[in-house]
């Protein structure tokens, strides 16, 4: 039965200023779409205006084109999904030019998800896609989360010195501005951090999806055919927060992208307060193709009520909750307690 | 006090009711003989549930509106959140599960020489007192007990029919002025109280409502010496003491009571708010 | 539209076999419910006839009593919950003087779950325990992964070595079997796993909470008082699936409880095909106090369906999905492609 | 082939019928000028979600039963499993969201001096032989299709009544032999195959149905030398091509087609089944 606080100053949503600052990198307002759930954007058109969103990940491209895992490759768990796609991709090549001029047009921020099969593919990632810049990269997400891939996929994602290292060498590979992606199976997230910040990433986004099971017990099998996939959703925007907030604490000064069952307004607000600069809205867009530019309206109109003129204003602002009154075996006299 | 053990049980939506203000009464049927929710006590509550999967996961808690001897009774809500919102959309015939009565601190009833009750109440808070006070009317005793209820505006305060049937003298407040005195709750109660105290009136008070005026209500309580008793609220997962969620900050032996077993009514002396 | 498979050999449910083992620890069939989710059982008493689990975890116990934490203390979240309950419990004294009589009495097994505050700590709480030695407590859980714990906390739960030194120490210090209750934060379970082992374990749950959070909007707050919380719930199941399904590949022999998300039958069966001996139902009894016994009827029936007569012929019994036929640029010609 | 746009809209379910055997027709009504399913080709199909929060979280995938210019069309389903089952509970006015038209590979029609297409249908693979058959009828060449419906038991074989209305010729099989053959659809299939065989007339399969009677289809139409087209099922997340998790495995240029854009039609022998 607690009142909604009514803010004491709210605005009219054309108040709010919505244009934030991911590191030096200006966006119109803090929502994008992320890796893996918008494809190359070409196939959203044509349900809304792609510049309505800030910026896109594309689907994580390699050197070469890869063709993905065996079937089944996703299955549906409570509030989110497993899926296992195997990082299927047109390749580099391709992509810079089948896929890179249409999405330069648009004007938004493009930033393309790259990873490599081992450290030297990284770099070779790196370096074909520094073809790119000024032609319309902004950012290349380093995704060093990738539970497909054999040999080294884990260490990159899960030991920092390891991240550090290939971190560094893909920075050297090219000029533009590398992110890195982290991986939420990493056991102390502020220390992956740290180590791919002082490797010279511009910031990093977090979470990438984490790994599970399912199982069907009419067949016996697995449900993806590779055992294990990637969780994503609602189910695991909890642990995306807690994750972001522990980022953000120990390293206040680095840009955070953050992602992880972001379905509303409020969700991405709840993500900015962590300690994002800016969200990425992955497996929503599936059921609603147009959620980019819904969340964004609702997160303006939520700033409104709440009376934020802007993401810079609650970027990390969260503060504790208040200590209660100390306890004592007798209650204070009326007088004196409250 | 010794109350039935809870149960659980499903109930079917037979009835919901739309009042002003977006608030909704919802009534359900369970089973019958004996019907677990026949001897509840005010302040009492259950946990609801529809078939709604896992996703809200956790039953939503509603004090008991009114309860019958044959299985039927009704609580009061609000679209809030999720659960609300679900609760609301409900249509008759649709299956709840129904986890109760839940709950052993509730509310003590008027007697005919006892101190005069103030039911103070604000908005989902009515339930309870909308309960004391049918009681006490059921028992002659609708002299013992005063409404003060507080709300936006006047269509924030509802059942006040059931009041004036019972013959319950009321005290209304609406934030807009457009019933009763303009402010909260906490002006016809400051009035009230000190009316008691010029006439050296004993006053007990029983509240319900939103948190702020729960610790408006207390204060004023504790300034005036007057006993206070509020049914709080607490986020719960379970209501039967088992998830040890809904603790209440108090003074005494231990720090910590819990809303759904020694609650939900608290004495505000011991409640440990600031 | 595929039709679900008719089990070539369905049994009547009168002849399934539920009774199996953990370890050397024989249940009368595999659902038991959870720590910090059934209190110390009198609670569920109104609900039913607790001998209808195969036993329960008791809320955690520490040396001396403890409070518990500010509230809030807990918060939903989609399919699933957060809590900070900070391991409030009454002492392993009061415990074994007014709560084990009553639970004794009931035959059903008896796992008592218990941390410290730090190694010395948890030892001392072995060896009080160990009063309950012949006194109904059949197996004590040891919970490394307290996040409310200040000193150390997190080092039982994420480091091997010392969870191996500290389980060592417990288990010396009792004769009743100790099962260790993993962390879900650890980046390497089948390392725990066998650390504990090789300590003295006899078997290990998993899993736990995984550290979460969530934040109030209009407060800008956390929505916990202790910022972080434990997440539960079949949110979790996928996560708790592949850290079995781990386990299991890693130590065959090595008897795990599972745990995380369970509200089905179907669920329950999912973890024994994923490695598990027996299953703990946590979250889903505030919702359904006597959950832990239809569950078991549920196991029951599905395991007639598909022709499973013991849990024992199905504990992690899953196969990777078939390889699909070979690509080729050309279809074989229509006689030899089938 | 060129299809319109997919585009998400919001319709209204207007009519859920019952039929025997547990299957259900759902009508919805959405935009009528212009209407996003007016041209609607067998084999394409919506993906559908009702208001039901987060869990489970993705939309459903459902070939479009009929459709007609001004907005209304229907899909005909069984409740299976969460998706299906929250469907068929739906009632007349409860809004839906509805993703189509989708599937770019979709049956070809028949021609007047085509081959005869055999429609080889299961369960819920009725929908786009249905409306193969409604068209082909609609063009006046019932007489250049043939129904070819298998079940569990005669109440597995649903709306027939409509092919006989627009006269397209019925082989039916049922496992209980309760109607039709007894066995499977491939006991009337292998007989009409053979027949068309004697006579030296040219056949085309189209099929949809569960996976292990497409498997046997396909193997029957490889070996007879038929041109067979199979309407495929893969777990599907978007429907439109980008979270890649429909793949069918293939023969060809590369390894993996889509079922939801290549697809979801394909022939068979390019698709890669043991
Ligand atoms: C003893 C008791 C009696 C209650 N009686 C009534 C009643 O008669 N009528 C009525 O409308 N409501 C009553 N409530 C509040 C009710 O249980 C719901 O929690 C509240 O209405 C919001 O639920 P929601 O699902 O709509 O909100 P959500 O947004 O889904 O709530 C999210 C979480 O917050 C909790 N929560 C949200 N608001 C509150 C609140 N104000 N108090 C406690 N928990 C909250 C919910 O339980 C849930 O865990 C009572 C609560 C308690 C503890
Ligand atoms: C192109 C296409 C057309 C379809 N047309 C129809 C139709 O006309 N009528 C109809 O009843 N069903 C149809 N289906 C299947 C339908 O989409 C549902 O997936 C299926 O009915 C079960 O959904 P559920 O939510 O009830 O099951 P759940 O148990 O919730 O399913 C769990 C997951 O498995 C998937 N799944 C389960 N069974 C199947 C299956 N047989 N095929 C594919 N995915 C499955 C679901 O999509 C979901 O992701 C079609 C599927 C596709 C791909
Ligand atoms: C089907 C699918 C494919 C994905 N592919 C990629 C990828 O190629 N590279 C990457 O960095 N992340 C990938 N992701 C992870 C998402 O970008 C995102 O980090 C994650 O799903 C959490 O956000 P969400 O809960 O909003 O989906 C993929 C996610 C899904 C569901
Ligand atoms: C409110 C609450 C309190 C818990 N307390 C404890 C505890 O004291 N000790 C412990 O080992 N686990 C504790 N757990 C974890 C559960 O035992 C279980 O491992 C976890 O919740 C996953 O299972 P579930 O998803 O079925 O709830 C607690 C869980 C909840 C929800
Ligand atoms: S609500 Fe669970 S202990 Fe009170
Ligand atoms: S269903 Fe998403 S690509 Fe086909």
């Amino acid at each position: 039965m607690t009142a909604p606080v009514r803010s004491a100053a709210s605005l009219r949503p054309e108040q709010v200023e919505l244009a934030c600052r991911f590191g030096s990198l200006s966006l119109p307002h803090p929502i994008m779409t992320a890796s893996g759930c918008f494809a190359y954007g070409d196939k959203f058109a044509p349900f809304f205006d792609l510049r309505r969103i800030a910026g896109l990940s594309t689907k994580g491209i390699s050197p070469r084109p890869r063709p993905g895992n065996p079937l089944p490759r996703i299955c549906e768990t409570a509030a989110g999904m497993l899926n296992s796609i195997g990082l299927e991709n047109v390749g580099a090549q391709a992509f810079l030019s089948e896929k890179l001029p249409w999405l330069a047009e648009l004007g938004i921020s493009v930033w393309v998800n790259f990873f490599g099969e081992d450290m030297d593919s990284y770099v070779e990632c790196a370096r074909m896609l520094d073809a790119g810049h000024d032609r319309g990269i902004d950012v290349l997400e380093m995704n060093i989360s990738c539970p497909n891939i054999k040999k080294g996929g884990i260490e990159f994602g899960t030991v920092p010195a390891v991240a550090h290292e290939l971190t560094k060498r893909c920075v050297q590979a090219t000029r533009i501005p590398i992110v890195v992606k982290l991986s939420p199976n990493a056991a102390d997230l502020p220390a992956m951090a740290q180590a791919v910040a002082e490797a010279g990433a511009v910031g990093v986004s977090l979470i990438n999806t984490i790994t599970g099971m399912a199982i069907d017990v009419r067949t016996r099998q697995p449900r993806l055919a590779t055992t294990y996939g990637g969780l994503s959703g609602p189910a695991i925007k909890p642990i995306a927060l807690r994750m972001i907030h522990q980022v953000h604490r120990a390293m206040p000064q680095l840009p955070i992208c953050g992602m992880g069952g972001i379905t509303t307004g409020e969700d991405a607000l709840e993500f900015l307060m962590a300690g994002a600069s800016c969200v990425q809205v992955g497996t929503a867009n599936f059921a609603q193709p147009a959620i980019g530019p819904s969340i964004r309206d609702e997160l303006r109109d939520l700033m409104a009520e709440l009376g934020i003129a802007r993401p810079a204003d609650v970027i990390g602002c969260i503060r504790p909750v208040p200590p209660e009154p100390a306890w004592a075996s007798e209650a204070p006299e009326p007088g004196s307690a409250s | 006090m010794v109350t039935p053990s809870p149960s659980q049980f499903r109930a079917r939506v037979v009835d919901t009711r739309a009042l002003v203000g977006g608030y909704f009464v919802l009534s359900m049927e369970g089973p019958a003989q004996p019907a677990p929710l026949a001897a509840v006590i005010p302040g009492q509550f259950v946990m609801l549930r529809g078939e709604w999967g896992r996703d809200p996961i956790n039953p939503r808690a509603f004090s008991v509106l009114d309860s019958d001897g044959d299985g039927r009774f009704s609580v009061m809500l609000k679209a809030y959140g999720r659960g609300t919102a679900r609760l609301c959309a409900m249509r008759s015939g649709e299956p709840v599960t129904v986890t109760g009565p839940l709950g052993q601190g509730t509310f003590v009833s008027p007697s005919a020489h006892g101190p005069t009750q103030l039911l103070v109440a604000g908005g989902v808070g009515l339930p309870p007192l909308h309960l004391q006070a049918r009681r006490a009317a059921a028992a002659g005793l609708a002299s013992r007990v005063e409404l003060l209820y507080g709300g936006r505006d006047r269509d924030d305060l509802v059942l006040l029919t059931d009041f004036e049937g019972w013959g319950v003298r009321m005290h209304l407040a609406t934030e807009d002025g457009s019933l009763g005195d303009r402010g909260f709750v906490t002006v016809p109660l400051q009035r009230r109280l000190q009316a008691a105290a010029d006439a050296g009136e004993a006053l007990q008070i029983l509240a319900c409502g939103p948190t702020p005026m729960l610790r408006a209500v207390r204060a004023m309580g504790l300034r005036h010496h007057v006993p206070t008793f509020l049914c709080l609220e607490e986020e719960m997962a379970c209501g039967f003491g088992v998830c040890l969620g809904c603790a209440v900050p108090v003074y005494g032996d231990k720090p910590y009571e819990y809303c759904c077993t020694e609650g939900p009514v608290f004495e505000a002396r011991r409640v440990r708010w600031s």
